[in-house]
């Protein structure tokens, strides 16, 4: 297939997709295909970030998918370019998605935005760095306010960061290391830093 | 203070099992078969008597909507759909349920869509969960090898088939219609109103759209019963919620208390304090961003429900409290929820459509004070003209948060536009020298 | 040119002066206390035309200025002055213009007509 | 009983509307005018431009989209309310913010819904004090010009395209403020119906590409007309200044056209002003030189002094008016000649009865179809207006359709049951399901194209196709399921009017090749000229220089389908009336008075000095021509079917019956905007025409 970043002239879903393909069908009501066309552009997305190291949606792919669910192209055109997770131009290969909505910014999130900055040379929003490693995105709201700022890389989530984890985060990336997602701070997920206040007089015994 | 044994997401934190063995552990799949076999609209009047309001933001009574589902399957199958689109910005609730007790989403599933005479629930997640996703994805896995979902749901006879389905980045898709025409691999565009989705739903079949939350407590209320749900909290907003604490607080989190705690003590006692104490306070948002803020003044007393929230002018919405000190530029803070709508707004409704980029571009200015005050009216207006006159409620949220800034701190917009003015005159003076 | 005018000419007027063409410029040689002193022209050599009075006399004529003005002074841009020619031979026609040969640029009510071969 | 109306209350005035409708056609029903932008009649309903809020009493107090509430009875709606003009007013201005009140610059200026609707709901001034939204303009191909910074987003055009012409291209791509209408991969539009997005386009942001900066409505004549580039028949404005046609648009006309009009028709004008004859012209040794009617005439009359009639023939072209082709006839019968022909194409046609040739169904019939058979055709192309009405009929109840003849993607599923006769005889053995299908169907139709009847076997095809309609219950006294459709827009009229050989008369193949010594094409183009005899004398008349002036020996130059008052009668057998919208250029004149003029200069005159008596001479022929617009239906009989043999029919496959949709006349031919479509729509045509 094509090297990273440029537009293949052809797409077809390879073995491993097309196994998921199935799974993904069987989902949904007989004569109700076009319900797949957001799993199947996922899953084109991710076949090209797996092939390619760029995970974005090509146009032969969304015609491929409008001809796997039978709908026009355009409609696939449509759905592609309305959800924000579908990248329809190239991407880096870590795509760093950072939350800028008002729970996080008021936590610090332009810290985040600034060291994120610094440490890939990415001036601009949907920039991808010179060395094609990293694409910045501003996203809305992901979901995790109460772990703000929130930092998505690719499918994890990096929470409670401030300047100096992004940088530590964004060089272990480069190094090739995947540091395990979830709060940065150590924290248990959503409970109050410091540990639960609550639920702590709970003990379960494990069933049968 | 709520009791550790009335709470019902006892795993909140993660800090045991999500899956089977433990959340069994935690009491989820005792005597489903049993609740089943009370039949179809007993179900439904137990919720219907605890009292049960809607998690997702508009607060309607969950037994109330099920009962608009028709009482016979017609030739048209019903379905449940679960709305784990969770984008409100300050609201994380819904994660915490996947991903540490995805069983007791999953059991509530079963039971609500036995009550509405639903084969088939898709709990539709948003996008960006993907891990989230994964670990539901497991869940129902274990329950279907478990017997407890699929041809035969927990012995019951009832066959009940619940698929995920993940979202791809829309905030919109939290709207049930929207979410229903995303569902169907439409873009996520909410539908004219009338017809409902318990008639007209999904694939055109009778539906009906929950939040995850809602579908979440219902095993335990039946396990429990209507009265033990309707004594907690305060009459008309019966029951406990999980609120999100974010912001400026000490600890934020997310905790599950009564509905109708004063907001001050559910700060104080859970997200350890205001940042530098409550008198650092400025404002708090006190459901998810497409509420109108409350000021300091009224924080100190209001509780935390339905009512008592919207004789503020506010509303509970998500439970997604989100708090604001006096070091918070407030203008600011409303701009970029402003830029928030602008960006999630579908584009299918005109006044939506141009009147959120209006609002972003004129708080855009506000921020610096770049404007005349006689345009805080004008934005005013514009957020009227906005607000009711569109498909979804997308455009009221968006008209909102600018309301309740304009309502309670207009003098810090004024000012701001002096401070810009009278910059702008000194450095006339000063090139002018 | 009627004999009354060339009586009134010879009885009350003052040459002024003449231009390129040869028309000659009067005035009143009698100054009234509170009137103006009368001014007019006698064309020669062509047609009784006002548009063949130049500049420099027409300002003088009208009393837009107390003498004529200097021909020596006139720009080098400026070119000789010519009279109306509407009505003559010499008349502007624009091109497309029967007399200048019917060729006009295409225009939007047109057709294209078929010839055979085409 | 349960009624099925809802008495609703608008502003006072009490309404019956039918149940199901919404409260804009109950507020209509009751006179009261609702803006709207994103509603339209024949399209699904949108709610999105939220111009047409009214107030419903009961119903939650704040203005509701009267375009998607349905009525209930004893609903009381207010559409004047302060509320509602207030809510109006927000919505106009916020349509306006963005807008870029371009519009002296605008081609939609003057027939602008925003700009009507601004005049009653807008601001005298802007308190939008931001940049503007600009917008990059698509590429829709070379009929429709896009300006997509004045795009509302009404998404009138996407539905249009996706329901009425039945190709999904366009879409609205990004979202929010960013929406755009395009098709993102910047194609040009693959539709015949195109046109009618400029049309239905509320504000500038789709205009008429030829058209553009070229007129305001206000400075134009308007003429009622009748398309004749295809045998549809539809209903037109000719929209005209001086001696020009600027533009034609649809008349609304629910029984043939609705309110839309294929693209040929519409923007084939262009060729209206190329390849004009506009004087006579005279062969003098073996070259063409201009002349003069009395020189034309005298070279006329030279060559048929003395030629017996049985030398001389008459063809009528596709184009051609009824009056013209009497005149014709007439002149012909007076010369003592009876080879007179109109089938150019050859197909076979059986005048005995007038449903052998005529689409019987109706066009507006086809809405009750439950079941179709296509045999030769492709609507498509051949008439697209037909074709948006099966495709309608198909998407209310996806009544089966199949197809025999060449593959044609025909925006609705057809199945090809095959490809030539052989599927007929098929169908008549009872060998294929199809035709059970066709049995079970309660209202069954047929429709059978020019190119199964233009064969050596076309009589075998026409009879066996009539034996599988009386076989298959299309042929009732309440339903007539057999159709004919015509490509000709002249074709039916000729028929009705008997422009055939007479006794002892020859066809077009046999006045070919020497077959007469002279012969008068009335606008006859579309047959091989090459094969005319070389010492027969060609008279040809009419308004293009094409295959048949070339070869002509003189050329009486005549008035097009615009500059003429002519009678046309569709595929139906629709009698319908076009009106002279510009005079004819130069020395042309209108046919019938030419051949009136003839016949007068050649010592017979024929029998009527003005247009009305050769009316009154149209109806004596026959009476079709008394009853103009109506449809006159015919009790469909399976008493005896047209002649011919079934058990005749060849095995050749049908073929194609248009190459190229958008040239398929001297008009389409000359029009410089219908070659760009052929160049970017049917590349290959060119190349085969170069």
């Amino acid at each position: 297939m094509a090297r990273q970043g440029a537009a293949p002239d052809s797409f077809s879903f390879d073995a491993e997709s097309e196994a998921r393909i199935a799974v993904i069908f069987a989902k949904y009501p007989a004569g109700q295909p076009a319900s797949a066309m957001l799993p199947l552009l996922d899953l084109a997305q991710r076949q090209m970030g797996r092939v390619t190291g760029s995970a974005w949606v090509p146009i032969v792919a969304m015609d491929e998918i409008a001809r796997r669910v039978g709908v026009a192209p355009i409609r696939v055109y449509e759905v592609a370019t309305f959800y924000l997770m579908f990248n329809t131009s190239p991407v880096g290969k870590y795509h760093l998605q950072v939350c800028t909505t008002t729970p996080c910014w008021l936590r610090g999130s332009e810290e985040v935005v600034h060291a994120c900055r610094r440490a890939t040379g990415i001036k601009d929003w949907k920039e991808t760095s010179a060395d094609g490693m990293f694409t910045m995105t501003e996203v809305e709201c992901l979901g995790a306010c109460v772990n703000a700022p929130v930092l998505q890389v690719n499918d994890d989530f990096y929470e409670d960061m401030d300047a100096e984890s992004t940088e530590r985060l964004l060089a272990a990336l480069k190094r090739g290391e995947t540091p395990p997602p979830g709060s940065v701070k150590g924290r248990q997920t959503s409970a109050p830093e410091g540990g639960p206040a609550t639920l702590t007089s709970l003990s379960f015994e494990p069933a049968e | 203070m709520l009791s550790d044994q009335d709470r019902i997401f006892t795993n909140l934190y993660g800090l045991h099992d999500p899956f089977l063995k433990g959340a069994r552990a935690r009491g989820a799949w005792d005597g489903t078969a049993e609740i089943l076999a009370r039949g179809h609209d007993s179900i439904v009047d137990v919720i219907k008597t605890s009292g049960l309001r809607g998690r997702g933001g508009a607060g309607f009574p969950t037994g109330l909507k099920w009962s608009f589902m028709p009482k016979e399957i017609g030739t048209r199958p019903h379905y449940l759909v679960v709305n784990a689109d969770e984008s409100e910005p300050g609201t994380c609730k819904d994660r915490d349920i996947i991903r540490h007790d995805p069983h007791t989403l999953i059991e509530g599933c079963l039971i609500a869509a036995f009550a509405m005479r639903a084969h088939v629930s898709y709990i539709y997640i948003r996008g960006e969960f993907y891990n989230e996703a994964a670990a539901l994805q497991r869940a129902i896995d274990e329950a279907y090898a478990a017997g407890l979902i699929g041809r035969d749901a927990c012995g019951s006879g009832w066959q009940f088939d619940l698929h995920v389905h993940r979202g791809a980045g829309a905030y919109i898709c939290g709207e049930e219609t929207a979410l229903l025409n995303s569902l169907e691999g439409k873009k996520g565009m909410p539908r004219l109103k009338p017809p409902f989705p318990a008639g007209v739903g999904l694939y055109g079949c009778p539906t009906t759209v929950n939040n995850v939350e809602s579908i979440a407590v219902v095993p335990t209320i039946l396990r429990r019963g209507a009265a033990w749900f309707s004594a907690l909290g305060r009459p008309k907003n019966a029951g406990t919620k999980l609120f999100c604490i974010s912001g400026h607080v000490n600890k934020p989190c997310n905790v599950e208390e009564e509905l109708g705690i004063p907001l001050r003590e559910l700060i104080d006692t859970y997200a350890g304090g205001v940042r530098g104490g409550w008198d650092n306070l400025l404002a708090v948002i006190p459901g998810g961003s497409s509420v109108p803020m409350l000021p300091r003044s009224t924080c100190d007393t209001v509780l935390m429900d339905f009512d008592s929230l919207r004789d503020v002018k506010s509303g509970l919405g998500t439970a997604a409290v989100i708090v604001m000190d006096k070091s918070t530029d407030i203008i600011r803070a409303i701009a970029r929820l402003s830029a928030f709508y602008k960006h999630e707004s579908c584009g299918q409704c005109t006044p939506c459509r141009e009147g959120t980029g209006w609002m972003m571009r004129v708080m855009n200015r506000m921020v610096e004070g770049r404007a005349e005050p006689a345009e805080i009216d004008t934005l005013e207006q514009v957020t009227r003209q906005v607000e009711g006159h569109t498909i979804c409620a997308l455009g009221d949220a968006a008209a909102w948060p600018v309301q309740g800034l304009i309502r309670h701190f207009r003098p810090v917009l004024e000012q701001r536009i002096a401070q810009y003015k009278s910059s702008r005159a000194a450095v006339g003076r000063m090139a002018a020298e | 040119m009627s004999i009354g005018t060339l009586l009134y000419t010879w009885l009350h007027g003052r040459r002024v002066g003449s231009d390129a063409q040869g028309n000659v410029y009067y005035e009143e040689r009698r100054v009234h206390p509170r009137l103006r002193q009368r001014r007019w022209v006698l064309y020669r050599h062509g047609p009784v035309e006002a548009s063949r009075v130049p500049p420099e006399w027409h300002a003088w004529l009208h009393y837009t200025t107390a003498a004529p003005l200097p021909v020596a002074g006139r720009p080098a841009w400026a070119k000789p002055h010519q009279p109306n020619l509407t009505g003559t031979k010499l008349a502007y026609r624009p091109a497309g213009h029967d007399y200048s040969g019917g060729v006009r640029a295409r225009a939007t009510g047109d057709y294209e007509s078929w010839t055979p071969g085409s | 009983m349960a009624k099925n109306t809802a008495k609703v209350t608008v502003d006072g005035i009490e309404v019956e509307v039918p149940n199901g409708s919404n409260v804009l056609q109950a507020c209509e029903a009751a006179g009261k005018e609702v803006p709207r932008f994103c509603y339209h009649e024949r399209l699904t309903v949108a709610g999105n431009c939220r111009m047409c809020l009214v107030e419903i009493e009961k119903a939650p107090p704040k203005p509701w989209a009267s375009c998607a509430y349905p009525v209930a009875d004893g609903m009381v709606v207010h559409t004047d309310s302060p509320m509602v003009r207030a809510a109006r007013r927000g919505v106009m201005e916020f349509l306006l913010i963005n807008h870029p009140l371009d519009c002296p610059i605008c081609d939609q200026g003057g027939e602008c819904d925003l700009q009507d609707q601004a005049v009653g709901y807008g601001l005298d001034h802007s308190r939008y004090a931001e940049n503007k939204r600009a917008v990059r303009d698509k590429n829709l191909g070379p009929l429709v010009k896009t300006t997509m910074t004045r795009c509302i987003h009404c998404t009138r055009c996407i539905r249009f395209s996706t329901e009425i012409a039945g190709v999904a291209e366009l879409g609205a791509t990004a979202r929010g403020e960013s929406m755009e209408v395009g098709t993102y991969v910047e194609r040009a539009l693959s539709s015949e119906l195109s046109g009618n997005l400029i049309d239905i386009c509320p504000v500038g942001a789709l205009t008429s590409r030829p058209y553009a900066f070229v007129a305001r409505p206000w400075e134009l004549k308007k003429t009622d007309s009748v398309d004749v580039l295809d045998a549809v028949g539809t209903n037109i404005r000719v929209d005209s200044r001086g001696s020009e046609v600027l533009r034609v648009l649809p008349r609304l006309n629910e029984d043939v056209n609705e309110e839309w009009l294929a693209d040929k028709g519409r923007f084939s004008i262009d060729g209206l002003k190329r390849r004009r004859l506009d004087s006579c012209w005279v062969r003098r040794a073996g070259k063409l030189q201009r002349s003069s009617w009395p020189d034309a005439f005298a070279a006329i009359e030279a060559k048929l002094m003395g030629l017996d009639g049985s030398r001389i023939g008459a063809v009528a072209g596709n184009l051609a008016d009824a009056e013209s082709m009497l005149a014709l006839k007439d002149l012909m019968t007076a010369l003592g000649s009876t080879s007179l022909d109109c089938r150019q194409d050859g197909a076979h046609a059986d005048a005995a009865q007038r449903d052998f040739y005529t689409f019987n169904t109706s066009i507006a019939g086809i809405e009750t179809a439950s079941a179709l058979l296509i045999i030769g055709s492709n609507p498509r192309h051949e008439a697209p207006l037909i074709n948006a009405r099966i495709r309608k009929r198909w998407l209310q109840t996806h009544m089966p359709i199949a197809l025999i003849g060449p593959e044609a993607n025909l925006t609705y599923d057809a199945e090809r049951i095959g490809d030539g006769p052989e599927a007929i005889a098929a169908l008549l053995r009872g060998r294929h399901r199809f035709a059970d299908t066709l049995t079970k169907a309660t209202k069954p139709m047929l429709i059978l194209g020019q190119a199964a009847l233009a064969r050596p076997d076309g009589a075998a095809v026409l009879a066996a196709c009539w034996k599988l309609a009386a076989a298959t219950g299309m042929l009732s006294p309440e339903w007539h399921g057999f159709n004919v459709l015509q490509t000709a827009a002249a074709r039916v009229g000729a028929l009705d009017l008997g422009f055939l050989p007479g006794q002892g008369g020859k066809k077009l193949a046999g006045m070919l090749r020497g077959g007469v010594d002279v012969l008068w094409l009335l606008g006859a183009d579309e047959f091989d000229t090459a094969a005319i005899g070389p010492d027969t004398f060609v008279i040809y008349q009419g308004s293009h220089g094409d295959r048949g002036a070339a070869r002509a020996d003189v050329i009486l130059p005549a008035a097009a389908y615009t500059e003429k008052n002519g009678t046309y009668v569709n595929t139906e057998g629709r009698v319908q009336r076009g009106m002279l919208a510009v005079y004819p250029p130069g020395e042309a004149r209108e046919d019938w008075k030419i051949l009136r003029a003839f016949s007068a200069y050649v010592g017979c005159p024929l029998p009527y000095d003005d247009i009305d008596a050769l009316r009154a001479r149209l109806e004596q022929v026959n009476p079709v021509f008394a009853r103009i617009d109506a449809l006159p239906r015919f009790p469909a009989s399976d008493r005896h079917g047209p002649a011919g043999d079934p058990d005749c029919m060849q095995a050749d496959a049908f073929t194609p019956w248009i190459a190229n949709y958008y040239q398929t006349d001297p008009i389409s031919r000359a029009s410089p905007t219908m070659a760009e479509c052929t160049r970017v729509h049917a590349p290959a045509t060119v190349q085969a025409a170069e």
